[in-house]
């Protein structure tokens, strides 16, 4: 099921920023991908309700929760329950921090309900409560954005770039903090970004845009391992592995991962032994060898098939097959000649443990 | 000073008054008229100015005390003040619908009076009141002036104002519409003037001002003539 | 003095509650001519200023026209009141109300065209309907407008005396102010009253301002200091 | 009405200088108003709405005893050029000048507290000196404000008579002005021409003001329109 | 020689948000990074004069240009010639942004100057010169701040975050636009950014701060090689080679490039044969085989030598030396083991040629 169904037409004069159809699952988070004013700002504050009826002629938003707009109709964006979280903040500059978190605690909607000392901790506000928004640095402004659009216990939350002007230390522990709240509260999640790394940490889902229109929608890892996506967009291809964590080697500061037979080690992880563990995989970390090395720094040589291969520019894409799940390598013409690669055929790939990536805590 | 037209203070109530004594003055010389500059105000604003030294030839003020006032004070004027008219007041109750007497019996409706502090007629009225002039002494609306008090009852706004009979005989009120109170039951409202330069013109208007021709246009215009009086 | 304490007190009720009445129905109507994108407000804001290009006594005569019993408005005003509005405190009022919008409405526009619309929207967004955000974010942040919106109405009706006169008719108790009280004295020239009740008048009214200064004083530093 | 055209012509030169030489000396006062952080603006905010608590009549009396030859100013002024303050041109322009300082003043005191210091900051960077940004800035972003101080004051000095009346002594084609000439209209019962006059006045006011409105029309958006 | 020198002090209150020496190079980018809230934005406004004296006591600022703040003197912001691009903007809202641009053009410093067709053109605002700042999307605005900085001719260019709200391909394009005009235009810069990747590719020299200080100030070839930086910073660690053309392949559409005595192959540059090239190395991208894998998808395999071990939490770091060059590997305590890892012993780094990056244009 999912959370809203719409068709989305803004127009700036006789001018259309955005014109598309869109769809926002029910559960998960789904990130919006677009170059510079693709639409990604305007399409958050349709959904908002933030863009005045006579600019909006035409759209149609049905959510789970009724109708927020139709031809005549115009539902209030106080009615509608959506957290946003606004690329330049707008932080209440008459309040503190503080004031500013109550204001949203007071008022909150029906979504999933944070406690005002976790949003503190989760986003490092402590010290910073009594102060106003003019007397914060750009990233303490940001998380303090965020920490009230989730105070507010929305239905929806729609981010627009809410980690761009953050560290990455910060910007680390909050994807965490976010996939915790996912996970745990249910709360329906749209995610602007123009950070790759940060997209495939967080999102379930994956919608690109471009010129005011959504030209894809899809699963995250459907998107990651198509073969044409990753041709067109190969400096954001990963690919995520669904693994399970077998156990820990304390000693070696290793966790040992299943996927399927096979079994990958990589920088120790806190996730318990069974649970399900999330790889990413980008694709230029990913080397082919025919046969497995014997003394190599990299430690997990995963046996896999070639499932598809497309030349593109003097470079090749090659889709692997692993167990059942699917993950891209991107290697040079001249050694896709030099291993002879065909689809089908058996190789192995290469990956550095330390390039796995997980979003639970982990060391860097 | 003397190049110039002379300039005239007068207290508003008597602006037109003035203006028609003005013509009779220039006479068949129409071009005369333009000797005058009439400058009207109320009699303590154009006192006060001509205390701070305001460029006027003569004042015709509503009252006496203030041309005394000036005089007294020297450096102003050499001339001493003479009065040109007298008040008359007037009791105006546009909507009378019984005898006079049964209407100062009766009268329980707003009374418009000019401000017993700053005008004569406010003072003379307020007198008259006290006397008292109605069986219950009705609310008093006071105007700045007599054009205000005026203004009350033309409005519709006051049922019935003391005023000035130069008033009503200016704006041609009926004369059922008004009574006389007798004179002897309110003081003198003595108008002063007071040359205050030498300019020809001014001395021409203020020596015209004390001709029985003058005095003719002043009585025709409501007030009792002072000279006639002496 | 007596007299003159009354006075004061009619006219701290006059300038108090106008700038009241304005501050509850003028300030709405300061936020839809600010914030409107429709073509009336064009036509609205010079139309709401022209009272000031009469001379207040001017206007307080055709007020008087317009609360006399024989036209519409006070034949109206009487039918529901029962009294009559010309010579009251309550036409008073609606006169001072009349002539003073301009000094409330007009700085208000100023404040209120300033208001960032991002932060209404991020306010919408957390639940705060209308009201909710006029109560708490637009009339916060027009603070400094309030301010002199407020200041200039309280003292401009103190002072105003032309249309108070007109349309009171200087009654001791009940439309008799203290601006009149003070003409009065300087017509008569009794300066030494005069100059005692004047002087009180600034003296009070400094004081009041400077204590409402300090306490709206701006302690969020949402001045030229703020750094970012 | 010939008489009325020439005093037309006074009052709006006397309207017209009154706000071109408030917005010439006004305007940086307020912003310094505005913008310091001095402890002297708290007293002199509200020193400046003074003016506005006592009857214009009582200060042109002051006003009147002040350009008395017999005082220190008015004995000074003779001194420097010659001629009298008290009911001349020069005279009423300054007496305006004093009464609608703070209508001119305090809208833009509130216009001035809105304009984010960043902005003037970039612009420093980019090379703007103090003169330069409030040219290129400073007055652009406040226009709102500009558009209302100067129609408050420019209407308020038109439509006063009270100041005027006191230090001008209404002499015609000097110190005589439109709403003197209206007063005396309504004063002296000559309703028609009042009439006639009063709706000239508001007419022509009302076309100026919509006119200045629409050359200063907001054509770059900064209303609540503006989508960020 | 350096651009200035300075002593810096800012204080808020009782509270210092500042309080070090600073140096800048007269030649190269200096990048500042450091976490949110350490006082970069604060430094930056301190060079370009905006902190009003009273917060600035006891600051010191000595420039090649004379005199800007010292115990009495505070030199004005539109004296210095130091142009800054704002964390947020900052574009005059009641101007277009042609007319934005022109503004700063007309009041040019004495700084190198580029013309205003130059400017549009690097910074794609051809179709958004009639707008109005208000009618920007973030990533629009943010280049046109970029370009009126640049227009205005100033001697110092100091950017905050100047990229954070662009998407990859923009952030490319005004990367590589930067990295030339540092070298035509010999613009000294400061610029703040909380991604190494934009680091590396534009910065020559790295100053980091913290709790308003500054705690290391190197040359970015120094510091990406420093094993104590890369231990701490693990995250960040990348390492810079010099390199020059050899010669291109166009038909495997690579380029090869000399490094010492050996060679490595990359997907082609624009550069010509005998440019020098710039490397970046990622230390998650090298891989060490204890002998050359015949069959392998990695291309380059350089011939090195250990220069040094550093063991932390179960990871090993190593410094590579390869041709009087240095660059690092991260490793797992498993790996090292298995390759028995000692100082001085030659070892065979595998990097894969996708994964170099040059600053000139290049494919992704
Ligand atoms: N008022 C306006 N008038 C005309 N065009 C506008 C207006 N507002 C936005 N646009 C245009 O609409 C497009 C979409 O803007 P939007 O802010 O949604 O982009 P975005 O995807 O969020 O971009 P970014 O990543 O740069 O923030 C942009 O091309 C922008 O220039
Ligand atoms: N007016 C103020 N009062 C108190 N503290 C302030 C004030 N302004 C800034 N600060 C603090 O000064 C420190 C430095 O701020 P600055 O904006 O320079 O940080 P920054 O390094 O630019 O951070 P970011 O990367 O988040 O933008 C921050 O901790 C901030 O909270
Ligand atoms: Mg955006
Ligand atoms: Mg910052």
């Amino acid at each position: 099921m999912s959370f809203l169904t719409a068709v989305l037409a803004v127009k700036q004069g006789s001018k259309p920023l955005l014109d598309t159809a869109f769809e926002l699952e029910e559960r998960g988070v789904t990130a919006l991908f677009g170059p510079s004013g693709a639409g990604k700002t305007t399409l958050l504050k349709v959904l908002a309700g933030l863009i005045p009826k006579r600019h909006t002629l035409g759209s149609v938003i049905n959510s789970k929760h009724g109708v927020w707009e139709s031809e005549q109709f115009h539902l209030a964006p106080d009615k509608r329950g959506v957290g946003l979280v606004f690329q330049h903040q707008q932080l209440f500059p008459h309040i503190t921090v503080a004031e500013n978190l109550t204001y949203a605690q007071k008022r909150q909607h029906d979504g999933p309900k944070l406690s005002f000392d976790d949003v503190v901790t989760i986003f490092g506000l402590g010290s910073l409560l009594t102060r106003y928004p003019q007397a914060l640095s750009g990233g303490e402004a940001q998380r303090a954005a965020l920490a009230r659009a989730l105070i507010n216990a929305p239905r929806l939350l729609l981010m627009d770039e809410p980690l761009a002007a953050l560290d990455w230390a910060a910007r680390t522990e909050i994807l965490i903090a976010l996939n915790q709240i996912k996970s745990e509260l249910q709360l329906p999640m749209v995610y602007v970004s123009h950070q790759w790394d940060e997209v495939i940490q967080l999102a379930d889902h994956v919608q690109m845009i471009e010129h005011g229109q959504i030209i894809r929608s899809e699963p995250l890892a459907a998107l990651t391992t198509d073969i044409d996506f990753i041709t067109q967009e190969q400096r954001l291809a990963s690919a995520i592995l669904m693994t399970k964590v077998l156990g820990h080697l304390p000693q070696e500061r290793l966790t040992e991962l299943t996927l399927g037979d096979q079994s990958i080690l990589v920088p120790m992880i806190t996730a318990k032994p069974g649970a399900d563990v999330r790889l990413l995989i980008r694709m230029l970390d990913v080397s082919l060898v025919a046969e497995p090395v014997a003394r190599s720094s990299i430690l997990n040589t995963l046996a896999c098939r070639v499932a598809h291969i497309k030349d593109h520019e003097g470079v090749a894409l090659i889709l692997l097959a692993c167990e059942g799940q699917f993950f891209n390598a991107r290697i040079t013409g001249r050694s896709k000649r030099l291993l002879e690669l065909k689809v089908g055929q058996p190789i192995f790939a290469q990956i550095k443990a330390t390039a796995l990536n997980s979003p639970g805590p982990q060391d860097g | 000073q003397a190049e110039g037209p002379a300039r005239i203070a007068v207290a508003a109530n008597f602006k037109a008054t003035l203006e028609a004594l003005i013509e009779a003055l220039a006479g068949s010389e129409p071009t005369a008229i333009a000797h005058y500059q009439v400058v009207s105000g109320s009699t303590g604003l154009l006192f006060a100015q001509i205390s701070a030294g305001a460029p006027f030839d003569l004042f015709l003020a509503a009252d006496s005390a203030r041309p005394e006032q000036l005089h007294a004070r020297g450096g102003f004027s050499r001339h001493r003040p003479k009065a040109y008219a007298e008040g008359v007041l007037a009791l105006w109750i546009p909507a009378r619908d019984a005898p006079w007497p049964d209407v100062l019996a009766n009268f329980d409706d707003d009374l418009a009076i000019a401000n017993p502090a700053l005008a004569p007629y406010g003072a003379a009225a307020s007198e008259l009141l006290a006397l008292p002039l109605f069986q219950q002494v009705p609310r008093q609306i006071q105007g700045n002036n007599v054009n205000q008090a005026y203004q009350f009852v033309e409005t519709g706004n006051a049922q019935g104002a003391l005023i000035s009979l130069a008033q009503l005989l200016q704006a041609k009120v009926p004369r059922d519409q008004y009574y006389l109170p007798p004179k002897t039951q309110y003081p003198l409202i003595t108008q002063a003037r007071i040359l205050l330069s030498d300019h020809p013109a001014a001395r021409a208007l203020d020596q015209f001002l004390s001709t029985p021709s003058a005095q003719t246009i002043i009585q025709r215009a409501g007030y009792r003539s002072p000279l006639a009086l002496e | 003095m007596d007299q003159d304490l009354i006075t004061l007190g009619t006219s701290i009720r006059l300038a108090g509650l106008t700038t009241l009445i304005l501050a509850v129905f003028g300030t709405p109507l300061a936020w839809w001519l600010a914030r409107s994108q429709s073509a009336l407000t064009a036509i609205c804001i010079p139309l709401l200023a022209l009272p000031l290009v009469l001379p207040p006594t001017v206007i307080g005569f055709y007020l008087l026209l317009a609360f006399s019993p024989q036209h519409f408005f006070g034949a109206a005003w009487l039918n529901w009141f029962g009294t009559s509005l010309a010579f009251s405190f309550e036409g008073l009022l609606l006169g001072s109300l009349v002539y003073s919008l301009p000094f409330y409405i007009q700085p208000m526009i100023v404040a209120f065209k300033e208001i960032p619309a991002a932060l209404l929207d991020a306010a919408s967004t957390l639940g705060a309907g209308w009201f909710d955000r006029f109560l708490t974010l637009i009339l916060p942040l027009s603070k400094n407008g309030l301010l002199i919106a407020g200041t200039l109405t309280f003292t401009h009706t103190l002072g105003e005396f032309g249309i108070v006169l007109m349309i009171g008719g200087n009654i001791p108790g009940e439309t008799r102010v203290l601006s009149i009280a003070l003409f009065d004295y300087v017509e008569t020239l009794n300066y030494d009253k005069a100059h005692l009740l004047a002087a009180g008048l600034v003296g009070f009214s400094l004081v009041a301002m400077i204590l409402i200064q300090w306490i709206a004083k701006d302690r969020a530093g949402l001045n030229p200091e703020a750094r970012r």
